[in-house]
């Protein structure tokens, strides 16, 4: 395998096509919705999600070799590539992997063509936009993984925002002014901050080195000179920009306004990916870059415990939703709380528990979107009061979202329970509280889901619009897009080595990394005390 | 399947042990194939866009959707499942085979003598493997794993048989039996697991299936509720579980049983650390073994299919609990008082539950208290130290209480028949709709007296020698060992195990009479089921009476695996011998190194007393109850005072409900959603930001009041005021 | 005479200043600038003596500016005196939204 | 020109000027008539282009009398006239006497604030050595009095002074477009 990924030169051209295929796909869908028009809606349809369909395909089978090429042991940066860009201020294109950005990538790549199938047929309306927007989130998506360039990261920050709140803004539900304008509000105040703080990193370097310079390497040896006044500020900045993404207790506010209004594919690569972005930037910004900071007694204690609110929290809020999405979306507050809880946990297993929960909520809350989905096209409602006997009706469905359900629930044998024990056995040792508050989640994240599930799929089949669903059970194409996604979950909750080995070496690093500054830093403290 | 044979060292490694892992993947495969067959015959799928019109299904599948309920008696009973043939050949055909390997290994085992005071640890693939974290798929074989092994598929076989049976004309057959299946796969999985987190994945899964199968009858709302109850109480025990583990690994690096054992060794005796461990470890097996506090979803389990009850709410799951003391019987001989707690804890569950049994009508609801009740016996027995009486009574438990499960299933069966055959609307599990059940059904009758005879405590049947074994550990403890010398809450051990050993003499009088009760009003007396009705009561068929037969003989003579030293001879005690490589260690700790020994003259008493007490009970029971007053449900005067109270569980369900459901929805619901959420949060700070930006852009816009005039004014003052932070600097 | 030119170029300054803000006729006003701009041109040009020829040169752009804002402006007040007839600011307040 | 230089009857004449370009100033703002006013203002003008031949600007005097008084100041009376507006208007042009009073404090304001920093900045820099050489002519002989002026005007400030013709040219157009009356179909 190595031998052929080698020989075509794969690691030198990977990422940059990565990024710039869905561009280019974006840039056909223009010119096909100009060269054929788009006023007969269902031929536009047929037409741009097809298009959209195979760039996203395409772009998946391509990453599928990264997990081949690229070697996670390695320390150096892989498939790196850096082109110029703006001189002068020392800005450079530069994009490259390590074993947990190289998972992310291949979550975004692979669940982008379930979300176009997801979007199949139901987005009707000025479908060519929606997918073109769609290609470029995914660009967007990618950057921000990719990105070893403190501005590149920002612009593709920024550029995976727009598309999104396009999105919402135009295909949403009934209250999608709303909700795309508060996501979009609450994202951008966190990364103006980061700007700022991305900036400032630059005119430290500057001021160091002589030259600006905004690549991540050269600020994480700037990190290795012990801390610099100002660097809390930064932190912050840098914190807010990623704990508002997360999202975090209390800026988790924006995130069931937004899913409830997104689309079905908007719902699905929110939750599975871009929350993502903020625990990324975690891991790979916030804590490497500022490791005195963020080990800093206090700082730390206030992000567990605003990790571990948010993991009770989370689930008790979901536990009283009448809205499935809703639902949902608390629960991806209270699991996301578990990545946080694990990163500033910070050791190998906490941190290789949140990056398992980081994937495998990627996984199951995105096929939770998808399903949802499902049977808001049949039934146009998601209060989960309209629903009820769905199990005799559509078996396959009620198959479907049991498995879904289990898996976030954390049963053992599926994906999500992995994770969450990586993370609480992991945390437990340093962290003994948060770890035992954090797992009284485990009861009420039962009782929320089964709860839901009873309340869609048992229950007397009374409603006449439920008992209408007979004969209309998951089709072949939605079988076929949530069968990658069970089978993921089975697989990573049986036999999650191969993954755990992907992160392991990036996780050790940077656990490393920052528990050596904590531990000087305390010695620096200690000594000087004396 | 990638098979690394790290423990080839053993001379297991060589036999037919090597292949224990078919004994867990044929269940799994039955699992596999059943779950197919259900989906394929029943699904199909839906029209290529969802959204666009209606469906045209409804001739496929008839009336097939029409309430599955078994027990609501229905007029028509839907079609037998297409594939129902396969289905009746592959489940218990994989349990069967599964068995038949379990009996191979064991006489291996047999073979290896000696050699078995180390387990046989067959790994078969890392699972989890990050930093110091290293949990592999390993299957533990070792003397107590074999013992749950051969229960669970031996039990397990007999009661898929009578599945066929009881099960066949249900819709759902095939997923029933995929469930069935697949509980079993876990149920091996988690006493085989080498490490806790194996054994977790086992408890959960025997958890989600049971909550699979408590809510097979999904349709009804009562049934989907047991099922969620059930799942959720037990996620509160794994609470505990998980955090037992946290601490084991925090503490000894390893989650290993093999590497805990030798941890172990190494804490403090009786120290706070250990201490926690094992009250965490109960926690965890209070949840699955329905103890107190969390034993309220056991009874409402009995919603699902009576099968069900027998096999995983009698027989093999709930005893999970009783297995994990007793496989860290190392942990728990070093924390006195967290054994202390058990005893205690399942003394007065025990009790407890034995006076709700009393007063139950539902034939069920009186044998799923009186599971209760035992398992509270047996964790008596695993809190004392007593572990080779504990897992002795957790076996003739699994062979009486299936029996008594599976009868009161035949039961059900033949008045759920002659009520569907008349098409009458009564309760076929209420016992004042039964009475003089015995003319119509000998066999049951027979056997499930043979069943109530061995659950009383008469000797010789098998129930007689455990819960004597236990009573006698119970009172021996109370000297000369480190429970006697341990202090809990304040009190000297030796009083605690006097109370105990009361509690446990009450709870013994109590089953005996609620057994012959329920014996009593189920199959003498006059018959209150119905004059229509009685013509259809007849005997179930023999794929369903076979098992029970089978059942009976060994819990007739089940005891006889572990006689008492005192009457065995040559063949006593052999449980004891055979467990001894596990939990003597344990034992000897706690009983200060020596064995346990009681004066025959003080075990003659002890057997004395026992045995008077269960005579007497049933005694009382068949004297004082008089069947024939009893008159048919749905004309019964509803019950007053005490009677009420024990109808009503003691209203501890409601009590839960008040206390702990309501005000946690209660809260989340107006205070963290409602008030933190939508009001403080998104109120006060993002809509209050957004509300606070229109102000100031309001007030803004009040200065543009768009006359030159005003501009030229706010131009100029704002220049004077620059000039003047200029020259007055 | 630099002190002396730079004294009347303010007091023409305010004088245009307190011109801008007492009338109300926009033609008016518009003078007003211009004598702004013109008390400003002396300065520049006063100063130009101690600077060099720059002071000038700004002068004539001024000038320039001076005349393009002239008729732009006038153009305006054409404009708005057709549509309302009148040039009185406190009858204008086109300019709120 | 040492010779021809009288500091006493430059001075005068500056003085004169100037004060005739102060009472110019306050009559053409309190005039009511918009004539009277810009007639007002052409004669502070004038005073001005005298002043800036004694300060030897000469180049900026003449094109001051030509393109301040001469066009801009002659465009404005056009415009008057144009609407009708020469004489006083029925509505009192100038403002109650509480924002008179205002205006002329910030008026005063202004002033002294001016002055201290042209006090404090300008006197402050040069020493009386430099305002002695303020004397010098800075007119050389063979360049005349345009040449100071032309040479960093087409040199180091030729970018500004296209983009200014742009301007020009822009407002001119910008001026046209406004001005053009509007047909009953555009018209609001």
């Amino acid at each position: 395998m190595h031998a052929f990924f080698d020989g075509i030169g794969y690691n030198g051209w990977i990422l940059p096509v990565l990024l710039v295929l869905p561009l280019l796909g974006a840039l056909v869908l223009v010119a096909d919705a100009r060269r054929f028009g788009t006023d007969q809606a269902e031929a536009a349809m047929a037409r741009s999600r097809s298009i959209a369909l195979w760039i996203c395909l395409a772009e998946a089978l391509l990453s599928l070799g990264l997990w081949w090429s690229v070697d996670v042991s390695s320390a150096a940066w892989q498939a790196a590539v850096t082109l110029p860009w703006i001189p002068q201020w020392g800005v450079r294109f530069a994009v490259g992997l390590d074993g947990i950005a190289l998972m992310l990538v291949l979550l975004t790549t692979c669940l982008m063509p379930l979300a176009v199938l997801g979007s199949w047929t139901s987005i009707r309306e000025r479908t060519h936009s929606y997918y073109a927007l769609l290609l470029v989130l995914t660009t967007g998506m990618l950057g921000v993984f990719m990105a070893l360039d403190l501005v590149l990261f920002y612009v593709m920050w920024e550029v995976m925002l727009i598309p999104m709140y396009l999105i919402i803004g135009i295909w949403g539900g009934q209250r999608r002014l709303y909700a795309s304008l508060k996501f979009f509000l609450y994202t951008m105040i966190g990364s103006l901050l980061m700007l700022v703080a991305i900036i400032w990193i630059g005119m430290v370097v500057r001021r160091v080195t002589g030259a600006p310079d905004f690549s991540y390497d050269t600020a994480l040896q700037l990190a290795r000179l012990g801390p610099i006044p100002g660097a809390f500020w930064a932190f912050l900045a840098f914190a807010l920009a990623f704990a508002v993404k997360v999202p975090m207790f209390p800026f988790h506010t924006w995130l069931p306004d937004a899913h409830v209004e997104a689309p079905t594919a908007g719902s699905v690569i929110l939750a599975a990916i871009m929350l993502k972005m903020g625990t990324f930037g975690f891991v790979r910004f916030a804590v490497p870059l500022f490791p005195e900071i963020a080990m800093a007694p206090a700082v730390r204690s206030v992000f567990l415990a605003l990790a571990v609110i948010g993991i009770v929290y989370g689930a008790l809020v979901a536990l009283v939703q009448p809205d499935f999405k809703k639902l949902v979306a608390y629960s991806s507050v209270s699991h996301l709380g578990f990545v946080m809880l694990g990163i500033f946990a910070m050791t190998v297993e906490a941190m290789q528990g949140a990056l398992m929960v980081t994937i495998s909520h990627g996984i199951s809350t995105g096929a939770l979107f998808l399903l949802i989905g499902m049977i808001y096209e049949r039934r146009h409602t998601r209060l989960l009061a309209d629903y009820g006997g769905l199990a005799s009706v559509m078996p396959l469905f009620a198959v479907a979202l049991t498995i879904v359900a289990l898996s976030s629930i954390g049963v053992p044998g599926t994906n999500g329970f992995v994770g969450e024990f990586l993370v609480l056995i992991g945390s437990f040792p340093t962290q003994p509280w948060y770890a035992v508050i954090a797992a009284t989640s485990v009861i009420i994240a039962a009782a929320y889901l089964l709860w839901a599930v009873q309340r869609i799929l048992y229950n007397p089949l009374t409603k006449p619009e439920n008992q209408a669903l007979r004969g209309r059970d998951l089709n072949w194409r939605e079988l076929g897009l949530l069968a990658p996604l069970l089978l993921a979950i089975v697989w990573l909750g049986v036999y999650p080595k191969p993954v755990l080995q992907k992160t392991e070496a990036a996780a050790s690093r940077l656990v490393q990394q920052v528990e050596s500054a904590r531990l000087s830093e305390q010695r620096a403290q200690t000594g000087g005390a004396r | 399947m990638h098979t690394d044979l790290s423990a080839s060292g053993h001379p297991l490694g060589d036999t037919v042990a090597a292949f224990a892992w078919l004994i867990l993947l044929l269940p799994l495969l039955g699992f596999v194939a059943n779950g197919l067959l259900s989906l394929t015959a029943a699904a199909q799928p839906g029209p290529a866009d969802p959204s666009a019109g209606h469906g045209h299904g409804d001739a496929h599948h008839g009336d097939a959707h029409a309430h599955d309920a078994h027990d609501t008696g229905h007029d028509h009973h839907p079609a037998r499942h297409p594939a129902a043939k396969w289905v009746s050949l592959i489940g218990p055909g994989v349990l069967a085979a599964a068995f038949g390997l379990a009996l191979a290994t064991f006489l291996a085992m047999r073979g290896a003598g000696d050699a078995m005071h180390a387990p046989f640890v067959l790994t078969l693939f890392d699972w989890i493997p990050t930093g110091a974290l290293q949990i592999p798929v390993a299957l533990q074989l070792d003397p107590l794993s074999m013992v749950m092994v051969l229960i669970i598929t031996g039990i397990g076989t007999l009661i898929h048989l009578f599945s066929v049976g009881y099960m066949q004309d249900d819709p759902g057959y095939p997923r029933y039996f995929a469930y069935l299946n697949l509980f079993v796969f876990f149920m091996l999985l988690l006493v085989l697991g080498a490490s806790y987190p194996l054994m977790f994945i086992g408890w959960e899964g025997v958890g989600l299936c049971s909550y699979l199968l408590i809510g097979f009858w999904f349709t009804e709302e009562a049934n989907a509720n047991a099922g969620k109850k059930a799942f959720i109480v037990n996620r509160i025990g794994d609470f505990g579980f998980l955090v037992a583990m946290f601490l084991l690994f925090a503490n000894l690096g390893t989650l290993s049983y093999t590497g805990v054992a030798a941890g172990a060794a190494g804490f403090e005796m009786g120290g706070a650390l250990v201490t926690t461990i094992c009250l965490f470890l109960f926690l965890g097996a209070t949840g699955k073994s329905a103890q107190m506090p969390l034993y309220v979803w056991l009874p409402d389990a009995m919603a699902g299919p009576t099968p069900v009850s027998a096999l995983i709410h009698a027989a093999t799951m709930v005893t999970a609990g009783v297995y994990m003391i007793a496989r860290s019987a190392t942990l728990f001989s070093m924390a006195p008082a967290a054994q202390l707690t058990v005893a205690v804890v399942g003394a007065l569950t025990a009790v407890f539950a034995a006076t709700i049994g009393l007063k139950q009508w539902d034939i069920k609801k009186v044998l799923a208290y009186s599971t209760v009740s035992q398992l509270g016996y047996m964790f008596v027995g695993v809190g004392v130290g007593a572990y080779t009486a504990g897992v002795f009574h957790l076996m003739t438990h699994a062979f009486f209480k299936a029996l008594l499960f599976l009868g009161s299933g035949s039961v059900i069966y033949a008045m759920h028949q002659a009520y569907h055959a008349t098409h009458a609307h009564a309760d076929a599990q209420d016992m004042r709709n039964m009475g003089g059940l015995r003319r119509f059904m000998p066999i049951t009758s027979t056997l499930m007296w043979i069943a109530t005879l061995a659950i009383g405590g008469i000797p010789p049947f098998s129930g007689f020698f455990s819960k004597d074994e236990i009573l006698a550990a119970v009172f021996a403890r109370t000297h000369h060992s480190t429970l006697a010398e341990a202090t809990w809450l304040g009190l000297p051990g030796s009083v605690v195990l006097y109370a105990v050993y009361a509690l446990g003499l009450a709870a013994a009088l109590m089953t005996a009479v609620y057994m012959t009760r329920m014996m009593l009003y189920t199959f003498h007396g006059p018959n209150r089921t119905g004059t229509a009705e009685q013509g259809h009561l007849r005997e179930a068929p023999w794929i369903m009476t076979g098992p029970l037969v089978v059942l009976g003989v060994l819990s007739a003579v089940g005891g006889f695996l572990n006689l008492p030293a005192l009457v065995g001879g040559g063949m006593s005690e052999i449980l004891h011998h055979w467990l001894e490589p596990v939990v003597g260690e344990g034992t000897l700790r706690v009983t200060l190194g020596e064995a346990a020994h009681l004066s025959h003259a003080t075990e003659y008493a002890l057997i004395g007393t026992a045995v008077a007490i269960a005579v007497g009970g049933i005694a009382l029971a068949w004297t004082r109850l008089k069947p024939a007053e009893l008159v048919p449900a749905a004309e019964s005067p509803a019950e007053q005072g005490i009677e009420r109270t024990l109808l009503n569980k003691w209203y501890v369900d409601e009590a839960y409900d008040r206390t702990v459901v309501q005000p946690t929805l209660g809260v989340s619901r107006t205070v963290l959603w409602k008030g933190l959420d939508a009001g403080i949060i998104d109120g006060l700070f993002v809509n209050g930001a957004g509300f606070l930006a229109r102000g100031l852009g309001w007030l803004g816009s009040q200065l543009q009041t768009g006359r030159i005039g005003t501009y030229a004014w706010v131009l100029v003052l704002g220049a004077v005021s620059v000039l003047a932070g200029f020259s007055f600097r | 005479m630099l002190a002396e030119s730079l004294a009347l170029s303010a007091v023409l300054f305010t004088i245009g200043v307190v011109g801008v803000l007492t009338r109300r006729n926009a033609i008016i006003l518009f003078m007003c600038v211009e004598l702004m701009l013109n008390a400003v041109n002396l300065s520049f040009v006063a100063l130009s003596k101690l600077y060099g020829a720059t002071g000038q040169v700004f002068v004539i752009f001024v000038m320039t500016v001076a005349a393009a804002e002239a008729a732009v402006g006038l153009a305006i007040i054409i404009a708005i005196f057709r549509h309302r007839q009148t040039v009185h600011l406190d009858d204008i307040n086109l300019l709120k939204g | 020109m040492d010779n021809t230089f009288h500091p006493l009857f430059y001075g005068f004449h500056f003085y004169l000027f100037g004060l005739i370009a102060i009472a110019s100033a306050i009559l053409f703002v309190t005039r009511k008539s918009p004539v009277a006013a810009a007639l007002w203002l052409i004669n502070v003008m004038f005073c001005l282009a005298v002043l800036y031949v004694m300060l030897d600007a000469q180049f900026i005097g003449a094109i001051q009398v030509l393109v301040y008084a001469g066009a801009i100041m002659v465009v404005f009376l056009f415009v008057v006239m144009l609407l009708n507006l020469g004489q006083p208007d029925d509505l009192a042009d100038i403002r109650g006497t509480g924002p008179r009073l205002a205006a002329g404090a910030v008026g005063l304001a202004i002033l002294a604030e001016v002055m201290v920093l042209a006090r404090s900045r300008i006197q402050g820099e040069y020493a009386p050595a430099a305002a002695v050489e303020l004397l010098v002519p800075a007119a050389d002989a063979v360049g005349g009095v345009i040449a100071p002026v032309a040479g960093p005007l087409f040199r180091e400030h030729l970018l500004a002074f296209e983009l200014t013709s742009i301007l020009l040219l822009a407002a001119i157009v910008g001026a046209v477009v406004i001005g053009k009356k509007q047909g009953p179909a555009d018209a609001r």
